[in-house]
């Protein structure tokens, strides 16, 4: 298994519903698999007794895959979800719409036209979860910053992790917080680096790191008041 | 014990070492230059301001005054006019300034200009205490040259 | 001798005069030595090849404001440079030069020469105390404990000497070393045994490398130290403050380069048996200051806890060895 | 050497460390509480020269942006326009010519070059060695001849263009560089290592001092030589191949020892690897244009793009937001001194002051990019 696919695994643990989906579409799979497996068997079997059992046999699993099938469908929520992330991803890969309000998920993204691999979208209140994730499996924080969308109204929160691994895998965890109150609980009891990387969001776009004992500029002046990266900033 | 005795004969051997090292670069020749009694020359490529080209043929500056270098300028600091003289189709420039504080010697200006008009002058000497003395009017400087 | 007074005021007026001219030109030394060590060509300016660079720097000292900071203990940090020239400049009178050039004979002079060098220590203590700067505060702190690490071996060096000349005047220690370098004190082989002769440049690199650490010099500045210290207990200093620091300084260097002269290299005696004088003791003292220089151009700097390692851990270990085995080639030879 | 620092609190005092010192090698400031010479807590202060480059990133298009790159880690421009190029080319998708992949190479190591001579000249003056800055400047002034030679300038180039470079190489300079590779490998031996590398005083300073482990060289996200004297094994230029790297045979130093000796070879054998890579470019080097065609007003799709580059420092981040118009949306840099300094007061505790400064050099700072 690939550092890329070990990483989404591992992520998935941020969305429940987008790793049962996961797993009941693998439990489909599986069972796909097993009634291929016993039709092979079937082949195999020349004897047309057995032959009819078996049929029998594959018939009935044939229905536990369909119930496990509607079982899926009957999760409307799940559904939808599954269904937001497939398209999401094509889409990415296609052409990169505007940005803007995303759902919540992991999409795979292109390295090579990128620059990334995985690109993780959560609430604000999952970044420490997605930290504690990301130290778990050995990444490192290449950056915190944040993206001013002024028209949407909203402030987006980038974290950056990269591991130092010989195959690359670059994950980016974002997420959004409103401009007028911008909250988010700070990462650096899980990652210290991330300390310097905070103030600095802080520094430039205002948004408050909940717990941070420390949130104090760090590169602008010490009594700086204003934060020139916001897109309504004018000197 | 072992440990005490190398380090004392080999850290000996090395500062030895180098001693003998700095003794030979002693004797060795000078390697640099003294500055104002030996000037450098600058090589063909060196960015210095930039200056205007003269047209061979009507022994006029190339620059159209299009204004292209104007707006490419990443830190704004070329400003020109130019207008068109009686009976002529092109502009003619009137004024050319260069505000060399700010300038960054990064070309583009130079690529921008269609019309092979700037070029990077060959100037390095360039020392003053007072900020004005670095607007240069090089419509000025390509007349004193003439 | 005679006891006459001028004979010692006339002499320090002539040390003071060499004191000024000595900073001076050994500072131009140091700037050319240094320039050439790195391929470049030092102070070429003023005058033929900077020359009067000298001078005129030292214009420009004299020309400053003495300025004393506001928060500094304004009586001792005008008395810090003072005390760092004083001493140095004492010690001079008791160093023989030659034959019968010397200011005042002292029969105990090697001890008084080690008792101004432990004043030499208070002016660092004291500039850098007064002069309310951090950095100057801990240049002081690191002072006290290198002093203090380095009389030691030193000293010891200093008795071994003692005991193959069995007196403490510098100028019969050096007179009991005259005639051609095998009867020099750093290597004794005609004067003493070979046994002697072999312990001996030991005792001499003991020596040297505790005059160097005792002067303050690179790469024994933990004092000074300007990439750490800023300029340690000089910071605060400018004008003639700063330039008696530096004119103490240079002095000190020549009092160690003479001590180790008196007490190695034969004093005014010539090698190979030439007939001695003072110009030989001249080329001595300044063949030293140069290696001083030397060294300081090539090595980086120590650290303080290293610098005292070396000399509780290999320098006081070594001088006691070549004390004891001294002390029985006496015996047995 | 460690110390167990004890002392009451009202026995320490609070030491500035800069801006203005000689061994911060700009404006930074240290905030150190002493116990003596001990070192209680070491707390950076940046800012000093916080210039605000991604505001003016937002402010112009995107080829104005370009001479902004060279002025943050002057010491390896070259990487910088480098890394912005990289990210600008993926979002607009623009291919660069063969030739003008391998004179970016060459011009990017010979950049490296300078910038870890001019490390080890600065690093030994912070160890109170003097010479050696003279010796490093020599050499480091003949790398700056031949590129003065190319990219007209010898410091901050601005010498990239996106789809390229500016202008081509000619022989002169092939042959140039090909001399000078064979005159420092000739000095390295003697006047780098025979003199400074052995010397005892400098092993004493450095063996065992900064122990910065593997894991806090990744939980404070450290990169570059600062990561491999911890034992990482991360270059950018091997873990994510960009440009042509992957055509080249270099070798990526790596030491487990942690400390700032280990910090000190991985860059004196990085000199020896970038000689190689230089080596082979030249050898290697095609025929072709050095520029591919490019509008003069790139309007690139919008997104987000990431570039990574390996500086003399360590991994150089670009992540360029992008919405469809003329100018960035969004530039972010992620300067790798940031994350590398971070350390510093957690390493620094417990140090003697001339220890932590000697571990400060070996991190190698530069301040403008630490504060953009």
């Amino acid at each position: 298994m690939s550092i890329v696919e070990e990483t989404r695994r591992a992520l998935l643990v941020l969305f429940p519903e987008l790793a049962a989906v996961e797993e009941e579409a693998r439990a489909a799979a599986q069972a796909e698999a097993e009634i291929q497996a016993a039709e092979e068997a079937a082949a195999a079997e020349k004897d047309e007794n057995e032959m009819d059992a078996l049929l029998a046999e594959r018939d009935a699993v044939r229905l536990d895959a369909e119930s496990a099938k509607q079982s899926v469908a009957a999760d409307e929520d799940n559904l939808e979800a599954a269904e937001q992330e497939d398209p999401a991803a094509e889409k990415k890969e296609k052409e990169p719409e505007e940005e803007g309000p995303r759902e919540n998920g992991i999409v795979l993204t292109d390295h090579a036209s990128r620059g990334t691999d995985i690109d993780v979208f959560c609430d604000p209140d999952q970044v420490v979860a997605a930290a504690g994730i990301m130290d778990e499996a050995g990444f490192f924080l290449e950056a915190i910053t944040g993206v001013d969308w002024i028209k949407e109204d909203k402030l987006e929160v980038i974290y950056d992790y990269n591991q130092y691994g010989q195959e690359q895998c670059r994950v980016v965890v974002r997420t959004f917080v409103s401009r007028t109150e911008p909250e988010i609980p700070t990462i650096m009891d899980v990652m210290p680096s991330a300390d310097w990387h905070e103030r600095e969001t802080h520094d430039f776009y205002g948004i408050r790191f909940t717990g941070h004992p420390n949130l104090i500029p760090i590169l602008l002046p010490e009594d700086a008041d204003f934060h020139p990266l916001l897109k309504d900033f004018t000197p | 014990m072992s440990e005490y005795i190398s380090d004392v004969i080999g850290g000996s051997k090395s500062l030895l070492v180098g001693l003998s090292i700095t003794a030979r670069e002693f004797f060795k020749p000078v390697v640099t230059e003294q500055y104002p009694w030996v000037v450098p020359e600058m090589t063909e490529r060196f960015r210095g301001h930039i200056e205007l080209i003269r047209d061979e043929k009507t022994g006029k500056p190339k620059c159209i005054v299009c204004g292209m270098c104007m707006r490419s300028c990443p830190s704004g600091c070329i400003s020109l006019a130019g207008k068109k003289p009686e009976g002529e189709k092109k502009k003619a420039l009137t004024k050319y300034h260069l505000d060399f504080t700010t300038c960054s010697l990064c070309g583009t200006c130079i690529e921008s200009c269609n019309f092979g008009a700037i070029q990077f002058s060959n100037e390095y000497n360039l020392a003053s205490t007072r900020k004005e003395d670095y607007i240069f009017d090089l419509l000025k400087r390509l007349e004193e040259q003439g | 001798m005679d006891t006459n007074i001028w004979r010692p005021i006339l002499y320090l007026i002539g040390f003071m005069a060499f004191a000024g001219i000595n900073a001076a030109y050994l500072g131009w030394c140091e700037r050319k030595g240094a320039g050439r060590i790195q391929r470049r060509t030092g102070p070429m300016e003023v005058g033929f090849q900077g020359l009067l660079q000298p001078l005129a720097d030292g214009l420009k000292l004299m020309s400053k404001q003495l300025l004393v900071p506001d928060g500094v203990d304004s009586i001792l940090f005008r008395v810090a440079p003072i005390l760092a020239m004083i001493p140095a400049l004492t010690s001079m009178a008791v160093i023989p030069f030659a034959g019968n050039v010397q200011a005042r004979a002292v029969e105990l002079s090697v001890l008084l020469i080690f008792a101004l060098a432990s004043i030499g220590m208070m002016a660092v203590l004291l500039g850098g105390w007064a002069s309310g700067n951090k950095y100057s505060l801990i240049s002081a702190a690191r002072s006290v404990s290198q002093n203090l690490a380095y009389e030691i071996p030193m000293l010891v060096t200093v008795i071994t000497i003692v005991m193959l000349t069995g007196s403490m005047n510098l100028e019969e220690i050096a007179a009991a070393q005259q005639g051609g370098f095998w009867n020099w004190n750093i290597f004794p082989v005609a004067s003493h045994s070979l046994a002697q002769a072999i312990i001996m440049p030991v005792s001499f690199i003991i020596f040297f490398i505790c005059s160097v650490a005792e002067t303050n010099r690179a790469p024994f500045d933990m004092a000074e130290a300007e990439s750490e210290l800023i300029a340690g207990h000089m910071t605060e200093y400018g004008s003639m403050g700063f330039g008696l620091f530096m004119m103490g300084e240079y002095l000190n260097m020549v009092v160690g380069a003479c001590l180790i002269t008196i007490l190695f290299l034969g004093g005014w005696d010539g090698p190979l048996g030439l007939s001695g004088g003072i110009w030989w003791f001249l080329v001595k003292i300044y063949l030293l200051l140069f290696t001083v220089i030397w060294v300081r151009w090539t090595y980086p700097r120590t650290q303080i806890y290293k610098l005292l390692n070396l000399s509780w851990k290999i320098l006081i270990p070594f001088s006691l060895v070549n004390l004891l085995l001294t002390a029985a080639f006496i015996k047995v030879f | 050497m460690s110390v167990p620092v004890q002392c009451r609190h009202d026995e320490t005092f609070v030491l500035n460390l800069g801006p203005q010192h000689p061994a911060t090698h700009g404006v930074l400031r240290v905030k150190l509480t002493m116990d003596g010479e001990y070192i209680v807590k070491a707390e950076p202060v940046l800012g000093y020269i916080h210039r605000m480059h991604e505001k003016m990133a937002e402010d112009g298009n995107f080829a104005q942006f370009m001479p902004n790159t060279a002025r943050m880690d002057y010491l390896h421009a070259l990487a910088y326009n480098h890394g912005y190029c990289l990210a600008v080319e993926r979002a607009a998708g623009i291919e660069v010519p063969e030739r003008a992949e391998y004179i970016r190479v060459i011009t990017v190591e010979m950049n490296r070059l300078t910038s870890h001579l001019l490390w080890w000249a600065a690093f030994l003056l912070d160890l109170g060695g003097f010479s050696p800055l003279l010796y490093a400047f020599d050499d480091r002034e003949q790398i700056l001849d031949l590129l003065e030679r190319i990219t007209g300038s010898r410091l901050t180039y601005c010498y990239f263009r996106f789809g390229g470079v500016y202008n081509d190489i000619d022989d002169e300079f092939i042959a140039g560089t090909y001399a000078f590779i064979k005159r420092l490998r000739s000095r390295l031996p003697r006047l780098y290592h025979d003199l400074v590398t052995g010397n005892i005083i400098l092993i004493k300073r450095l063996k065992g001092i900064g122990m910065l482990s593997k894991e806090q060289a990744r939980r404070y996200g450290c990169t570059g030589p600062v990561a491999r004297g911890s034992g990482i094994n991360y270059d950018v230029r091997k873990n994510e191949p960009y440009s042509v790297y992957p055509e080249f045979d270099f070798d990526v130093p790596v030491y487990n020892e942690c400390d700032s000796m280990a910090r000190y070879m991985v860059r004196m054998d990085e000199i020896e690897q970038s000689m190689r890579i230089i080596e082979q470019a030249l050898d290697k080097l095609p025929d072709g244009p050095v520029r591919a065609k490019v509008p003069k007003i790139l309007k690139p799709a919008a997104g987000d793009y990431w570039a990574s580059v390996e500086t003399a420092r360590g991994n150089l981040g670009h992540r360029l937001v992008c919405d469809g118009k003329k100018n960035p949306y969004k530039l972010k840099l992620r300067s790798p001194t940031f994350s590398n300094l971070s350390c510093f007061g957690e390493v620094a505790e417990g140090m003697l002051l001339a220890d932590a400064l000697a571990f400060m050099g070996s991190l190698d700072l530069v301040i403008p990019e630490i504060d953009r």
